[in-house]
């Protein structure tokens, strides 16, 4: 038996879930959480895709998450330090408090 | 095929107590948890470098300054969290669920008609390092400058501000 | 489906691993002694008709049993060798009670470990705060596993071996962070935060430095490195790392690092007596304090190890002529001096400030570490068509090498030279 | 990054002048230590270390711990305490208990018949040994005191307590030679005065005797 629709449907829960952190969230940083296990759903697709798909001998699946975890080692980085930046000056990780351009 | 079958709930499991838990430390430490057993997955589905990778970058880095941002700011109030938890949580599935019917939806039906069992078995690093390095050179250059780029701006944004240019906290 | 046919196809299915011996050295050389409890193992169940699975398992138990065992040994002797040295050079005697010459200190501090009251703070969480002990002593273990030992004697010939050893050392930053968090006190907190910013910032020159060795030899595998340091120059000097502009200089960043991401003198913020009671260590007692000790001493061994793979030739010997010593014996010849120069350093300086040793990665180690990239893709380049380099190759990648430590060396004469601290509450 | 300016006082010495490589200190420190370490093996005037419970440091003469009772002569008896209760009272944590001894009519026998010290509650203050006016009670040099009993092993009775003479002399010798000088002259003293009035009182009965003989003459030659 062929093992990529189990691995299509766990990254598929798995982006569902963080799907629902990020909509349910309200700390920023809780909400990054969810945003990495979106990510991740993401490269378990390209991973399951190179290794069970139907092209023999090529590394575009492996290679995209080389390049997917780079780039989300930076959004983390960046990310945190905008919350922290937002924190110094609201002294809060609320989202729903970060509402002073409400009008 | 079996270490897939074990990891998968472990995965899951971790990945919705990650979504679930109402303190903050707890839900990272789950999400360290579960990108650790994606790695396992990458190294039992034979992509080792891929595996040791994420260990290092995601468990090593992005869980750590997770849990260090988690440490720096105040934790919001817990039982708020779980009192607005039915509601949200209701509204929260009302958006996933119509996004997890479609991925379930193509995963039933779109599938490649002609799947290969084994269509590469193992990653040769020695050719992905080649890869990366003659074709995909622009690509690998860009991320350079990324990453320096957000070394120096996450540097100069988590700078703690000089005693002159505090701006007063809105609240 | 059965079991075993279970673990088997578990086991099975992380190829790199190795799981099947290929080889089979003879049995009573001087070479392969490492090996003998694992060839005895599977001599005695292939006599049995055991299932290939099981004499395959059996096999691998054995060989990590034997590792574990050595260097549990190995940790043993060093915590009294530690205190001796120590005592020595503070004019003291040190353990001289449990035997003759307290050889049997260690054996004393074990039983007093085992017996005593293990305490979890009301305020703790329980299960993270049995987890954590665990978690810092599995990554060394795991290290300790990729290491080339002798010609003879590799437990896990991994392909990736040198990738594998920094993905372990990562899992002990999240061990210390659980371990800080779980006790629910503020001592542990904060030993945990120091402990975990210091591995991240010197986790980056380790890695840089070593990347350097990894870029000329063309390999992430530990043992052909080693294998790529072998030979003599000009018939007596070993072909190490250490011994070239680039290896000498990554070297001793390496061994910096390495001191600091032990949390050994004069790094060992985190865990600072006089000043944040143990760290992240606090709040425990008894056998789990016992394992935090354990996994630091084990992470030492192994990250020393590590060096001596990279720089200092693994178990090549030092001269040539002498290969009827086991292979084995000049790697542990090794480990020894390097834990020795560490224990040096350790009774000789003070502890550094959280300031300066973060100034002292971010501005000095990591700066030199990158600079040590392009100057090995310069001696590579710039070498000869056997391999060797010219005296002009070495001027020029001594002189690109020298550039920080002038640049240094006007900075601390000029401006940080210190200027005399007037204490103003001193009087 | 400029430090800012140092306030360097005159007295202080000026910077070092010329130019030192970084790290020089640093092998510097390491060769002290490693000169440290050899040297330890073989001089003797390196390693202080007593190896305690075989051999002792001499204790200084001054060092002084728990108080003791001294005693002239061969036994209890000759105890010099006499119960005054002074030390009792002076004593700032109140660790001496002291009943006199007295006989069936009551009348003071000028010994305890109780002397207690709890030495878990002594501070060693040496306050009992300045005031005792009878030379009796002293700081004591003995520091092995630990036991297993920690209620009744730390409450030192009279018995306990009493030292001899010469264990004082020991001890202490230059205060004990003092004490033993000042004690023989006033008792010196004491035994001339007490001749000299049994002189005086021979000489008051000669004399009555001599008067009551005269009066007698007087008497019979009326």
């Amino acid at each position: 038996m062929n093992p990529l629709p189990l691995l299509l449907t766990l990254s598929s829960l798995l982006f569902a879930l963080g799907l629902l952190a990020v909509l349910t969230r309200r700390n920023a940083i809780l909400i990054l959480v969810g945003i990495e296990l979106m990510l991740n759903a993401a490269n378990i697709n390209f991973i399951a895709f190179w290794r069970y798909g139907s092209v023999e001998f090529d590394l575009t699946g492996p290679l995209f998450v080389m390049f997917s975890i780079a780039i989300a080692a930076a959004e983390a980085a960046v990310g945190l330090a905008i919350i922290l930046m937002v924190f110094r000056h609201t002294r809060s990780t609320d989202l729903n408090r970060l509402d002073s351009l409400h009008g | 095929m079996v270490p897939l079958l074990l990891l998968s709930p472990l995965i899951l499991l971790a990945a919705l107590g990650a979504v679930w838990k109402a303190r903050p430390v707890h839900a990272a430490l789950l999400l360290a948890l579960a990108l650790a057993l994606v790695a396992v997955l990458y190294l039992s589905v034979g992509a080792e470098f891929i595996g040791l990778v994420q260990f290092m970058v995601y468990v090593g880095g992005v869980a750590i300054l997770i849990v260090f941002a988690l440490l720096i700011t105040r934790p919001g109030d817990e039982a708020a969290e779980v009192a607005r938890r039915p509601r949200s949580l209701a509204l929260g599935l009302v958006c996933v669920a119509p996004v997890l019917g479609i991925l379930l939806y193509a995963v039933s039906k779109g599938l490649p008609v002609a799947a290969f069992e084994d269509a590469n078995p193992k990653l040769p690093v020695q050719a992905l390092g080649t890869e990366l390095f003659e074709n995909a050179v622009p690509a690998v250059l860009t991320v350079g400058v990324l990453l320096t780029a957000v070394l120096i701006g996450a540097a100069l944004f988590a700078r703690e501000p000089g005693p002159k240019s505090e701006l007063p906290a809105d609240r | 489906m059965r079991v075993p046919a279970l673990i088997a196809l578990v086991l099975g299915s992380f190829p790199s691993l190795g799981l099947a011996a290929t080889d089979k050295p003879p049995l009573l050389t001087g070479e392969s002694l490492p090996r003998l409890p694992q060839r005895l193992v599977e001599m005695a169940l292939e006599a049995l008709k055991a299932p290939d699975w099981l004499v395959s398992l059996a096999s691998f138990a054995t060989a990590a049993g034997t590792v574990v065992a050595v260097f549990l040994s190995a940790f043993a002797l060093l915590s009294l060798i530690e205190r001796k040295t120590l005592a020595r050079a503070q004019n003291r005697l040190g353990p001289n009670r449990a035997g003759i010459f307290g050889i049997l200190q260690p054996v004393a501090d074990g039983i007093k470990m085992l017996t005593k009251e293990d305490i979890v703070p009301t305020k703790a969480e329980w299960f993270l705060h049995l987890v954590a002990p665990v978690m810092i002593v599995i990554p060394s273990i795991l290290a300790l596993g990729v290491i080339p030992y002798g010609r003879e004697w590799l437990p896990v010939p991994l392909e990736l071996g040198l990738v594998f050893f920094f993905a372990t050392g990562t899992m002990t930053e999240v061990a210390v962070f659980i371990a800080g968090w779980a006790s629910g006190s503020k001592f542990p907190m904060l030993g945990a935060m120091r402990a975990i910013s210091q591995m991240i910032s010197y986790e980056l020159p380790l890695i840089i430095s070593a990347l350097s060795v990894v870029m000329l030899s063309g390999t992430l595998s530990l043992a052909d490195i080693v294998a790529a340091q072998s030979g003599y120059h000009l018939g007596f000097i070993p072909a190490w790392n250490i011994l070239t502009p680039w290896g000498f200089v990554a070297g001793i960043i390496f061994l910096i690092a390495a001191n600091a991401e032990s949390n050994r003198c004069p790094f060992d913020l985190p865990e600072g007596e006089s000043e944040i009671v143990a760290g992240h260590m606090t709040e425990y007692s008894g056998f789990k304090y016992a394992l935090f000790f354990m996994g630091e001493y084990l992470g030492l061994f192994a990250i020393s190890g590590l060096g001596i793979t990279l720089f200092l030739g693994g178990w090549q010997a030092p001269l040539p002529g002498l290969g009827f010593v086991p292979s084995w014996f000049w790697f542990f010849g090794k480990l020894a001096a390097i834990i020795f120069f560490f224990l040096w350093v350790r009774t000789t300086f003070p502890r550094v400030r959280v300031d300066q040793l973060m100034r002292f990665a971010w501005l000095c180690l990591i700066p030199i570490a990158l600079l040590t990239l392009p100057v090995a893709a310069l001696w590579h380049f710039t070498a000869n068509p056997d391999g060797s380099n010219g005296v002009l190759s070495w001027l020029l990648c001594s002189a690109i090498l020298a550039v920080p430590f002038i640049i240094i060396t006007v900075i601390f004469n000029r401006r940080l030279a210190p200027s005399l601290r007037t204490y103003h509450y001193a009087e | 990054m400029e430090s800012p300016a140092p306030t360097t006082r005159a007295s202080s010495p000026p910077p070092a002048a010329g130019w030192s490589l970084p790290g020089i200190g640093l092998l510097k420190g390491m060769a002290v230590t490693a000169v440290n370490m050899i040297q330890s093996y073989y001089r003797k005037d390196r390693m202080t270390t007593v190896q305690y419970p075989e051999e002792r440091a001499p204790i200084s003469p001054n060092f002084r711990n728990f108080p003791f009772l001294v005693y002239d002569g061969d036994n209890m008896a000759g105890l010099r305490c006499t119960a005054c209760s002074i030390c009792e009272k002076e004593c700032p944590p109140q660790c001496i208990y002291i009943v006199l001894d007295r006989d069936e009519n009551g009348k003071s026998l000028k010994r305890p018949k109780v002397f207690d010290i709890d030495v878990s509650v002594c501070m060693n203050c040496g306050i009992c040994a300045e005031v005792c006016p009878f030379d009796s009670i002293y700081m004591d040099g003995q520091y092995e005191l630990a036991t297993g009993d920690r209620f009744g092993g730390l409450l030192f009775n009279k018995e306990t307590l009493a030292r001899s003479t010469d264990y004082h002399a020991q001890l202490r010798p230059l205060e004990a030679a003092e004490v033993a000088a000042r004690r023989k002259a006033e008792e010196e003293k004491k035994l001339a005065a007490q001749a000299a009035k049994v002189a005086k009182a021979k000489l008051e009965k000669e004399q009555k005797e001599l008067k009551a003989k005269e009066e007698q003459e007087k008497g019979t030659g009326a």
